[in-house]
This record gives structure tokens, C-alpha cells and sequence, in this order.
């Protein structure tokens, strides 16, 4: 099986007090595996919304409505996210469905040295490892750049951009199958952007993981994606290898999309 | 015509260029230890100025109990001996009332500072009020302590559970019984406690702090006693204390289920008891040790009436016969205690805080 | 008018805030209406006075909870003692809101070596036990009216206000809307009237609140050691009253219990305007507050 | 008229904790001069904790520098006579960042419009005033009815903004201070917003001080460009000058790191950003920043 994870007729609404929105409606969508799939749109597209579904991290008033996700992980069996729940779910988490969060957000804990919110989740998934914790973490801090004394420090004395790259290096610490990164670069200062848009391809590269990466920054999907899947109000519009997206369009959004990139008159290095 | 004040200035930045000095470099380089001197400081100013408070508040208020206390000294006299300005002198200058109030100000705590000394007790002269406060602190600090610390435990982690499980009926529970009871006054639940276990039933004890027929010492039955006896009085502060707590908690519990790091936590896939343990716990639960510390002075008001009712031996109890008999000196020994021992508490862990957040060295 | 909306999209938005004022309401009114319905009780006579009827008569239709130990009726002493709890948490929960806010502006607002000065004697104000002073205080200040001692437990409780409002005003004032107010040329004074000030009012109704609490209760505490204002009962002194003459083991429960379900009633809906106020306004709390 | 808003050797410092010396410095050094006429934008372009908005608050005599000073007119802001005041504060108006919290909550959104009315009384009457606020609205492409009346959160941030520009409008100032003002607007909204920038500095004569830190916004606006980094001006020059032929490192490095929306031209080189050196000042990176971080 080529694909890691295959979604058909995804459908989430928000129940409010005023009746559903529809956030995504009917979403098909095949991620291969080993592949940079990047999912593009403005904000309110709903492409936030589609990988907190996917993750099944969605909560109240937000909800499922239709559709399937199979999901393939190496070495177990096939499985519909929609459909897992309790132990069995939990069991998926991180060794083989795992969550890159945007780095300006709180999501170490901020009480909690950096190491031992690597040890807590390969404890949990991989209690076996314990012994090589003590050379484990520090070569995942170095696969993203960061030096090994980092793994004793807290979140607060780290800046954004560290923040970020300690997110990789858990987010890919059990060797997950795939990886969905939610506005990986979002909010950090652009030379900080590049660092991490490097360091996340050098991750399918140095772990063969499959990274699903959200973005609204469309340079983001030019730099790193091999495939850009674009969303508009809910729906994907159109699907296709990053070149044909950027060089020939197919749907009228996308065409807007990529022209409203402000562009400046001087060519990248 | 000159300009009215400039535009406002964002104040609580430094406008100053002081050169760095050896000093101020090396604290920065220890922030922890900077942490400590910093609040070591406050610990010293604030224990100067509420014991300040203290006195002068006692000294200049209203019906002036100086007055009193001398005219009782005068009619004593007159029956034991003349009434001489001689005697009523050295009696004023015994008692600390000779001088004008700054001279006695700074008599009284050069005393208090250097020898520890509260000047004599009124109605146990010549005792010093010390000698009269320390046989009853022991008590007030066993009962409130334990109590308070009980209810702590309790009420965080009842809080955190109900916050936690909310939308579920226990938590349901727990959250609206807090809310109608954690204001109450602690002698209320007291007062029913008696009623109930010692008048109706008959089960414990009402009044005093051990069986008198036992002689204290370290003795099975005389610490069972002391329990026995303490167990109605520190229900009373235990079960609202934690009533208060539950809701405190659960308000800074629910907000950080909202947290990013939960969410997380969640995906990583760790099992829920350690989420809520590691994750929600752990971060709750440090903002409460400072407030623990506010409470204690809180605490201790409420305690005051508890002893009363149950004649218990402590501090509060001290308090209130002194009041009765006008004996000033104890009054504002007992105040003295309590405003130390308080923010003696209140500095060791705020001194201890650091070492569970670590954060908080990096807090103004 | 404006005012009145914002309030009532508050209360809307919180059953917790609408019971507690609802319940609050209820026992304002009964207070306000206590000389009538003592009057009623008596019905001509006053049913307060000394040996009005005879004492320690058991609950009945003729008298709802019973005479005390002078024959007086029970259920117009408490409808009346109500009225002074409500008083004394009226006058002190004003008298401290209003210090507590003109300290918390000029802390929070001005800042620098005045905001260190008042925060640290704020602070020592909440952490050094008062109760000790406030009994102090009332035994040598002898035969204090009900106004004296909302003055006094003032003197106490406003640091609670005070402490709340600031840490608020100086998350406020560094909002740009301030700094727009700033270039517009207003002045320190009306941006703290203006800009301010109505962002504040539901922390100033908790530092009431709050402030109201300590006062009914520090009044209580006072009754409870003998020591509260003459001329007045309040539910306190009545609690005192049973205690003091055994009236539990003489079957007159409703002189013990009544009062104290009245006052854990009035601390319980206080509370809970206290609660749901702080659930609305606090945005962290809206979002997933609620049961 | 006072034509010139001049910074001088300014400087501001923070007190930090757990930092070398116990401040950290926001602006070190800064002088520049804007004009009002010729009109002209400025753009200071700069990554967060460069100092950029602290700047823009000195301009705007909100935070009184350590050392150096403002000059209004030659005259620093901080010693103004009441009428010199009167002037600086008609003539230098800002517009920021948040369009959400620039609007107090607890009032309608037209309160700012007739503040300023009042403030620096652009009309006798309440019909004038009306009818300025109205032509305003139009200037800057909102219809007054969807506007006038409504609380903040009833409009989207775009019109929020442009409500601001508006009231930039009613009072004409001669220079605009605006602290990033479209960085949390989406694309479409962004440009417009722009536009009237445009329209105002042609039109009205209003020089404007952009601050951002985005480079592709100082690319559309054109005009002059400074670009500062830890406190410091490193490079300026016109905008076309400094985007093809920059001459300072840290320039390159910016336009360097602007990803291309062209697969065909992805980065071949790395670059290195040592985040690390931050930690050997035992600096804790999230406490020094002087500012409330930016959303």
C-alpha cells in the first residue's frame, strides 16, 4: 500500500446556537507515504479544522459527521481513525500518528524540563528504550540543530524558534508513520522561518516520516511540499504536484491565491 | 504658559543609567539568589511595618486604654498603698507607657528586637506576656497548622478532580456545595459539629484541649487525648477550608484545560491519569502554595473564634481573656506572634516556590 | 441606560450570577420591608420588646420560630437582624470598595515608588491577621454604633478590593485603546474615569462582594465573643444568644439554626454573584466555564 | 509650520531580570528624520524585540527614552509649551497593530471618531461633526450607516482598521505613525489598506512612518526604508536601492529568507540562525522582551 493515510468524504461541523457551520465538507484526500503534502488556504478555509479531525484532537461543539480516514501504519493493520477510540487510539499516538504544533503556541509544559517531555511520551509508547534515553534525546535535539544542554532547560528559556525545532524532535522522536504539522512556521521571525522550513525537510530525509504540513503562507508549500492540496470554504479544490499548483493552476481559487502572493522584485538566492 | 504634564510615561521602566556594578552583575547571573535577598527584603520590611501598625494602631485607639490600665493601677494603690507619683512611674516605665509615643515606640521594639522581650503580662504580673503567649502557641500552631494544611491537600486535589471531571455530577457536586459553603464562617460548622457530636451524641469532647485528668508528657494516652480533643475544633476548619480551596482550584484548573500543552499531551498519547497528574496538576497546583501563604493570616482569624468556642488553650484564646482584662501588653504580643509567625510561613514558601516552578525566580 | 443593557447581557449570560442576585434580592427586600413585617408579627404590640410574650415557647402558628429566653419572638428578631447584617455589609462593602479602587488606581496607574509603597502596606495588610485589632478595637471602643464598626471592619477588608482592581488596572492600562485615549490628549483622570472604569465595574462588584462578606462575617465573629455594637441585633448576636443561654439543649433550635441558614444563604448567593461575575468576565474562564 | 519629527541619538533601556547587567537595551543609538514635505514614507523594517515598536511609542511621546531625544519642530516632545503640545499631538497620529484592542470594548466604535472631534475640535456643531466623520468614513471606502453605531466586535478587523484611518483623516495630521498595521489582516484587506496609505500620502500630504516586519509590504509602499536589528539602524536607503543592492549582512539575510512562491527557486544553501548565543547571556528568551509579544 503507497498510501499512508486516505481520507474520503470527510464532513465536520460546529454545532452553535444558531445551527451547524459546516467547517469541511466532503474532503477526499490520499497522502502517499514519504511524501510533503502541504494543505494551503486562508484562514476560515477550514484547513485547521481538517487536521485537528485527523488527529482526532477535534472537541466540542466540533464533531464528525461523515466520512472515513484509513489510516496505514508499517507493521499493524489498517485502521479508520474515525472509528478508534480509548486504549486502542492512545496506542496509535505518536509511534505512528504523530502532531507537530505551531511553536508559538504553549505546548510543553511549561513547568516540565525539555527532556522529560521527550522521556514521558517514549516511556509511554516505547518503555523498552529506557535504558538509551540518555543518548536518545540528546541525538534527537542534534538532529534539529540544538545542542544537547537544551534537553535541561524549561520552555520558558527557550525562544520561539527552539521551541519549534524541540517540537520536531519529539514530534519525530518514536519514528511515526506520519506527521501533521499545523502552521509549523507561523508566527516566528522569516529567518527563523527558513531554519525550521530546512529542518523539516531534513526530517523526511533523516526519518522517512510523512509530514502532512497546514500552512496560509503559499512560500511555505513552494520551499518545501512535493504535493499542495488547496482548501476554500471547507472544500479541497484542487490537488496536485507542487509545480503544476504554482505553474498552471487548474481552479480559479488557486489562481487567485498564488497571485495575491506579494512578491518582492528581487529573486531569492 | 509652561506645559501641563507631558504626555503619561509607561512607568515602571527604569529611566536611570547607573553604571553595573560588581554587585548587580553577579545577581543577575544567580537569579535565584537574588530571588532570595529580594524577598528575604520584603520579609523584613513587611514584619517592620505590620508590627508598626500594630503598635501604633493599639497605642492611639480610641478610649485609650492606657488611661484605663493606669486608672486601674491608681484605684489599686489606694488600697495597697499611697497613691504616690513615684509607684504609678515605675509601673509606666515597667509597662512601657513613660515618654511620648516615639520614645515608647522605639523602647518597645528595641525590647522585642534585642531580648525578645513583650513587657509584662497585666493579669499574670510580673510573667512577661511571652511567657504567657508561648505556653498557648504551641497549641494554635498544632491545630491551625495540621488543619490548615489538611484542608489544602484535600481541597487541591478535590478541586483539581472536580475541574478536571466538570460537566460530571460529582464535580457538579462538589463545585455548587463549594460554592454555597466556602464563605462560612469556620465557627458555624463548629457550632454544629458540637451540637451534633458533642451534645446529642455525646461522642467527643466540647471543650478544652486534653483530658485533664491525664498528665501531659509524651504518652500514649495523653497524645491520644490531645487528638481526641483536637479532633472537632480542626474538623471545623478542615472542612471549609477545603470547601474554599476545592473552588479556588477548580477555577485555576479550568482554564488550563484550554491549555495548548493539554491538548498535547492528549496527542501524544499519554494515559489520562498522567495527563492530569504531570500536565494539569502540576501547573494548578503551584499557584496555590502562594495563596496558601496569603490565607494563613485569614486562617488565623477565623481560628480565633473556633478556640473561643471550644476553650481551646491557643493563641486565640490568650487573645480574648486578654481583651477581657484589658491586658495590653498580651494583646499586642499575641498580634505580634501571629503577624510573625504568618509571614515567617508566608517567606518560607515563597522561599520554597522556586524549587517547584521554575519560573518563579524570573518573577518581579 | 447603556449601562443597564451591558448589565443584563451579563447576567444572561451566567445562571450562576442571576440565582446569586435573585436569592440576594429576595433577602434586600425582606430587609427593606422588616419594619412591616415586624410590625404584622406583633400586630400592634412590638413583638421585640421585653416580655412581649411568654418565653421559651416551642414554634407554632402563633409564633413561626418560637420566643426566646426575654419572650421575645424569634421570627421577627431574625427578619430584623436580617436587615442589620445586610446594613453592616452595605456600609463596609462600600466603604472598602471605594478605598480599595482610589488606591488600586493610583497603584496601578501611577506606578513607580507609589505603587511600591501602597502594594507593600497593601500587602501586609492581607497577610497579618486583623482580627486580633478588630476585637481589640471594639472592646475599647466602647458602645460603637452599627456605622463605627462598618468603619472599622473597613479599615480590614478594603486590601481584598484593593489588590484585585490593581493587578487589573495595570493589565488595562497598557491596552492600546489607552494609548489612543493618550494621543487624543486625554488626561490621566479621565482615562482612569473614562477608559478605565467601566471596564472594571464587574472586578469592582467582586471586590463589593468580597469586601460585604468579610464584613458580615467579621461582625458575627465579634457577637460570637460578646463584643458587637450596642443597641442592634444582628444574626450574629442571636447565635450568641443561643449559645449563651443553652437555648440547643432546650429545644429552641430555630434560634440557633435560623440565623445561620439565613447568613450561609446570604454568603452563599454573595458567592456565587462573586463566582459567576468572575466566570463572565474572565475570558479564559468563559470559554469552557459552566457545568 | 513644524515640519520635522526628528530622533536623536535615541536610546531606550529596560530594566530585565537574569540578564548581565539588568537591563536589556530596546533602541540604541536611533537618529532619523522624517519631513512633511515633500511627503514621504518611511518604513522601518525590523524581526521582533528589534526595538521597531518601541520606537513608534517614543514618536508618539508614550515612553520617554533614556537618553537622546524626540524633536518636534526642533523642540523635544517631552519640554513642550501647551500650545507646542497641542500642535505635536494634532500633528503626529499613530495607527497599531491590533484593530481589536484599539477599540475599548465597552464603547461604540465611533466614541474614537468623535473623541477626536472633541479633542482637537474639528467642528462647533454636532452636525459638522457629523458630517466630517461621514466624509471620513467615505475616504477611506466604509460606508457610514454599516459603521456608525455598531461595538467593535460587530465589524471585521479590516473595517476596524480603516476606522482608524479615518479618523487619520478627520484630523490630518502631518505625520502617521503606524506600528504594524496590517499584520493581522488578511491578504486582500492587507492591500487595501495599503492603498489609502498611498492615497493619503498623495492627496493630504501625510508622511507616514511604517513599521513592520514585513518586507514584502515595503516593497508595495515603496519611498525610503530603514532596517534595524537589536536596537540598531543598520542599513537605509530607498526601498528599490536596499531590496536589490543591500549592503549589510543582516539585510541579506532577511531578503534571503523570504521564501519563494516558485518550486523552481527553493533554497539551495542553509543559513544559520544561532539562537543559541541567546543562551549564553543567561538570557531567559521570553522574559527580556521588553514588549508584550505580538500576536
Amino acid at each position: 500500500m503507497n498510501n499512508v493515510l486516505e481520507v474520503k468524504g470527510l464532513e465536520v461541523v460546529y454545532s452553535t446556537n444558531r445551527g451547524d457551520v459546516q467547517a469541511v465538507r466532503g474532503i477526499d484526500l490520499d497522502v502517499h507515504r514519504g511524501e510533503i503534502l502541504g494543505i494551503a488556504g486562508e484562514s476560515g478555509s477550514g484547513k485547521s479544522t481538517l487536521a485537528v479531525a485527523l488527529l482526532r484532537l477535534l472537541k466540542a461543539p466540533g464533531k464528525v459527521t461523515g466520512g472515513s480516514v484509513m489510516f496505514h501504519p508499517a507493521g499493524r493493520s489498517p485502521v479508520d481513525l474515525l472509528k478508534v477510540h480509548g486504549e486502542e487510539l492512545r496506542v496509535l499516538r505518536w509511534s505512528a500518528l504523530s502532531y507537530l504544533p505551531q511553536g508559538s503556541m504553549s505546548s510543553l509544559n511549561p513547568v516540565m524540563r525539555v527532556e522529560e517531555q521527550f522521556k514521558d511520551v517514549i516511556l509511554e509508547h516505547a518503555p523498552a528504550r529506557r535504558d538509551s534515553l540518555g543518548e536518545l534525546i540528546p541525538r534527537l535535539l542534534g538532529q534539529v540543530g540544538l545542542e544537547p544542554r537544551v534537553g535541561r532547560m524549561y520552555p520558558h528559556e527557550l525562544s520561539g524558534g527552539m521551541k519549534q525545532r524541540v517540537l520536531m524532535a519529539i514530534a519525530v522522536a518514536l519514528e511515526p508513520d506520519l506527521v501533521i504539522a499545523d502552521e509549523p512556521t507561523t508566527a516566528l521571525d522569516v529567518t527563523i522561518q527558513r531554519v525550521i522550513l530546512q529542518s523539516l525537510a531534513d526530517l523526511r530525509t533523516d526519518f522517512g516520516v510523512t509530514l502532512m504540513v497546514i500552512s496560509h503562507d503559499m512560500g511555505v508549500h513552494a520551499q518545501l511540499a512535493d504535493r499542495v492540496a488547496v482548501m476554500y470554504e471547507g472544500r479541497l479544490v484542487e490537488v496536485g504536484d507542487v509545480r503544476q499548483v504554482f505553474k498552471d493552476p487548474q481552479d480559479p481559487y488557486t489562481r487567485q491565491l498564488i497571485e495575491s502572493i506579494p512578491r518582492l522584485g528581487r529573486k531569492a538566492s | 504658559m509652561t506645559a501641563e504634564a507631558p504626555p503619561a510615561v509607561a512607568v515602571d521602566k527604569s529611566q536611570d543609567s547607573a553604571p553595573v556594578s560588581g554587585v548587580r552583575a553577579w545577581l543577575s547571573r544567580h537569579p535565584l539568589a537574588a530571588y532570595a535577598i529580594r524577598r528575604f527584603g520584603l520579609y523584613l520590611i513587611e514584619l517592620w511595618g505590620a508590627l508598626t501598625i500594630a503598635f501604633f494602631f493599639f497605642r492611639l485607639m480610641p478610649g485609650d486604654p492606657i488611661q484605663t490600665l493606669i486608672q486601674t493601677l491608681q484605684q489599686n494603690y489606694i488600697y495597697n498603698a499611697q497613691a504616690s507619683a513615684e509607684i504609678i512611674a515605675r509601673y509606666k516605665h515597667e509597662f512601657g507607657l513613660d515618654g511620648n509615643l516615639l520614645t515608647q515606640y522605639l523602647v518597645y521594639m528595641q525590647k522585642l528586637i534585642l531580648h525578645g522581650d513583650l513587657g509584662p503580662s497585666l493579669i499574670n504580673y510580673p510573667t512577661p506576656a511571652q511567657t504567657v503567649i508561648l505556653r498557648s502557641l504551641p497549641w494554635t500552631i498544632g491545630l491551625l497548622g495540621i488543619s490548615a494544611v489538611m484542608a489544602w491537600i484535600l481541597g487541591v486535589v478535590i478541586g483539581a478532580i472536580a475541574g478536571w471531571r466538570r460537566g460530571k455530577l460529582g464535580s457538579a457536586i462538589a463545585t455548587n456545595l463549594s460554592i454555597a459553603l466556602s464563605h462560612v464562617p469556620y465557627f458555624f460548622v463548629a457550632l454544629i459539629l458540637v451540637y451534633v457530636f458533642a451534645y446529642s451524641m455525646g461522642l467527643l469532647p466540647a471543650r478544652s484541649a486534653y483530658d485533664s485528668n491525664i498528665n501531659p508528657g509524651i504518652s500514649f494516652a495523653f497524645i491520644g487525648s490531645v487528638l481526641k480533643y483536637g479532633l472537632l475544633p480542626g474538623l471545623s476548619i478542615v472542612i471549609i477550608g477545603t470547601f474554599s480551596w476545592i473552588l479556588s482550584t477548580r477555577m485555576l484548573m479550568i482554564p488550563i484545560l484550554g491549555e495548548d500543552y493539554l491538548v498535547y499531551a492528549e496527542a501524544k498519547g499519554l494515559k489520562n491519569s498522567r495527563i492530569l497528574t504531570r500536565y494539569a496538576l502540576r501547573n494548578c497546583y503551584l499557584p496555590q502554595i502562594t495563596a496558601f501563604g496569603i490565607s494563613l493570616g485569614f486562617i488565623f482569624n477565623g481560628n480565633v473564634l473556633v478556640e473561643q468556642l471550644f476553650s481551646y488553650p491557643g493563641l486565640g484564646t490568650t487573645l480574648v481573656t486578654a481583651i477581657q482584662q484589658l491586658d495590653f501588653n498580651t494583646i499586642l504580643g499575641v498580634t505580634d506572634i501571629a503577624i510573625f509567625s504568618v509571614l515567617t510561613a508566608v517567606l518560607l514558601l515563597d522561599l520554597l516556590l522556586p524549587l517547584l516552578d521554575p519560573r518563579v525566580k524570573y518573577w518581579k | 441606560m447603556r449601562l443597564l443593557t451591558a448589565v443584563l447581557r451579563t447576567i444572561r449570560n451566567s445562571r450562576r450570577l442571576a440565582t446569586g442576585l435573585v436569592i440576594l434580592a429576595l433577602l434586600v427586600l425582606v430587609a427593606l420591608f422588616s419594619p412591616l413585617i415586624v410590625k404584622a408579627v406583633g400586630g400592634g404590640q412590638d413583638p421585640i420588646e421585653l416580655a412581649a410574650y411568654d418565653k421559651w415557647q416551642v414554634p407554632g402558628p402563633q409564633h413561626l420560630l418560637g420566643t426566646d429566653q426575654f419572650g421575645r419572638d424569634v421570627f421577627a428578631m431574625v427578619v430584623k437582624a436580617l436587615a442589620v447584617s445586610l446594613q453592616i455589609g452595605a456600609i463596609a462593602g462600600v466603604i472598602s470598595t471605594v478605598v480599595g479602587v482610589i488606591v488600586a488606581f493610583v497603584a496601578g496607574y501611577k506606578g513607580g515608588w507609589i505603587d511600591n509603597v501602597l502594594s507593600t502596606f497593601t500587602g501586609i495588610l492581607l497577610v497579618i491577621p486583623t482580627f486580633p485589632l478588630l476585637i481589640a478595637l471594639s472592646a475599647y471602643a466602647k458602645n460603637v454604633s452599627l456605622f463605627q464598626v462598618g468603619v472599622m471592619i473597613s479599615i480590614f477588608s478594603w486590601p481584598f478590593a484593593a489588590k484585585t482592581i490593581r493587578s487589573q488596572v495595570l493589565s488595562l492600562r497598557t491596552r492600546p485603546y489607552v494609548d489612543l485615549a493618550r494621543v487624543s490628549k486625554a488626561r490621566d483622570i479621565e482615562i482612569i474615569v473614562t477608559e478605565l472604569l467601566p471596564n472594571l465595574l464587574p472586578f469592582i462588584g467582586v471586590g463589593f462582594a468580597s469586601s460585604a462578606l468579610g464584613a458580615i462575617f467579621g461582625l458575627v465573629g465579634l457577637e460570637i465573643i460578646g463584643l458587637g455594637p450596642g443597641g442592634v441585633i444582628d444574626l450574629g448576636q442571636i447565635i450568641f444568644n443561643a449559645i449563651g443561654t443553652g437555648a440547643l439543649t432546650l429545644g429552641a433550635w430555630p434560634m440557633f439554626v435560623v440565623p445561620i441558614a439565613l447568613l450561609t444563604l446570604l454568603f452563599a448567593a454573595l458567592n456565587m454573584v462573586n463566582i459567576g461575575l468572575e466566570e463572565v468576565y474572565n475570558p479564559r474562564l468563559r470559554g469552557v466555564a459552566g457545568e | 509650520m513644524k515640519s520635522e519629527l526628528e530622533l536623536r541619538g535615541v536610546q531606550q533601556r529596560f530594566h530585565a531580570r537574569g540578564v548581565a547587567d539588568g537591563y536589556v537595551t530596546a533602541v540604541d543609538d536611533v537618529s532619523f528624520k522624517l519631513l512633511a514635505s515633500p511627503p514621504q514614507i518611511v518604513s522601518l523594517v525590523g524581526q521582533s524585540g528589534s526595538g521597531k515598536s518601541t520606537i513608534a511609542r517614543n514618536v508618539l511621546g508614550l515612553q520617554k527614552p533614556t537618553a537622546g531625544s524626540v524633536l518636534y519642530g526642533g523642540k523635544d516632545i517631552f519640554k513642550l509649551s501647551r500650545s507646542e503640545y497641542d500642535a505635536y499631538r494634532r500633528d503626529v497620529q499613530p495607527v497599531f497593530q491590533d484593530p481589536y484592542a484599539i477599540f475599548n470594548p465597552f464603547y461604540r466604535v465611533d466614541r474614537v471618531l468623535w473623541k477626536a472631534v472633541k479633542k482637537f475640535k474639528l467642528a462647533s456643531t454636532r452636525e459638522a461633526g457629523l458630517k466630517l466623520i461621514e466624509e471620513s468614513l467615505q475616504a477611506v471606502r466604509l460606508e457610514p450607516e454599516n459603521v456608525l453605531g455598531r461595538y467593535p466586535h460587530q465589524l471585521s478587523g479590516g473595517q476596524r482598521q480603516r476606522i482608524m484611518l479615518a479618523r487619520v483623516h478627520m484630523l490630518r495630521p502631518s505625520f502617521i505613525i503606524a506600528d504594524e498595521p496590517v499584520s493581522m489582516l488578511d491578504a486582500q484587506v492587507r492591500k487595501h489598506f495599503l492603498d489609502i496609505l498611498l492615497d493619503f500620502q498623495r492627496e493630504h500630504g501625510m508622511t507616514t512612518l511604517f513599521i513592520t516586519h514585513d518586507l514584502s509590504t515595503v516593497y508595495y509602499l515603496g519611498g525610503e526604508v530603514m532596517v534595524i536589528t537589536k536596537g540598531q539602524i543598520v542599513e537605509r536607503g530607498p526601498v528599490a536601492t536596499v531590496m536589490h543592492e543591500p549592503t549589510h549582512p543582516y539585510t541579506k539575510l532577511l531578503l534571503d529568507s523570504i521564501p519563494s512562491p516558485d518550486p523552481d527557486q527553493r533554497w539551495t544553501t542553509r543559513i544559520q540562525v544561532d539562537e543559541l548565543e541567546r543562551l549564553d547571556d543567561n538570557t531567559p528568551a521570553d522574559t527580556t522582551k521588553p514588549e508584550a509579544p505580538v500576536l
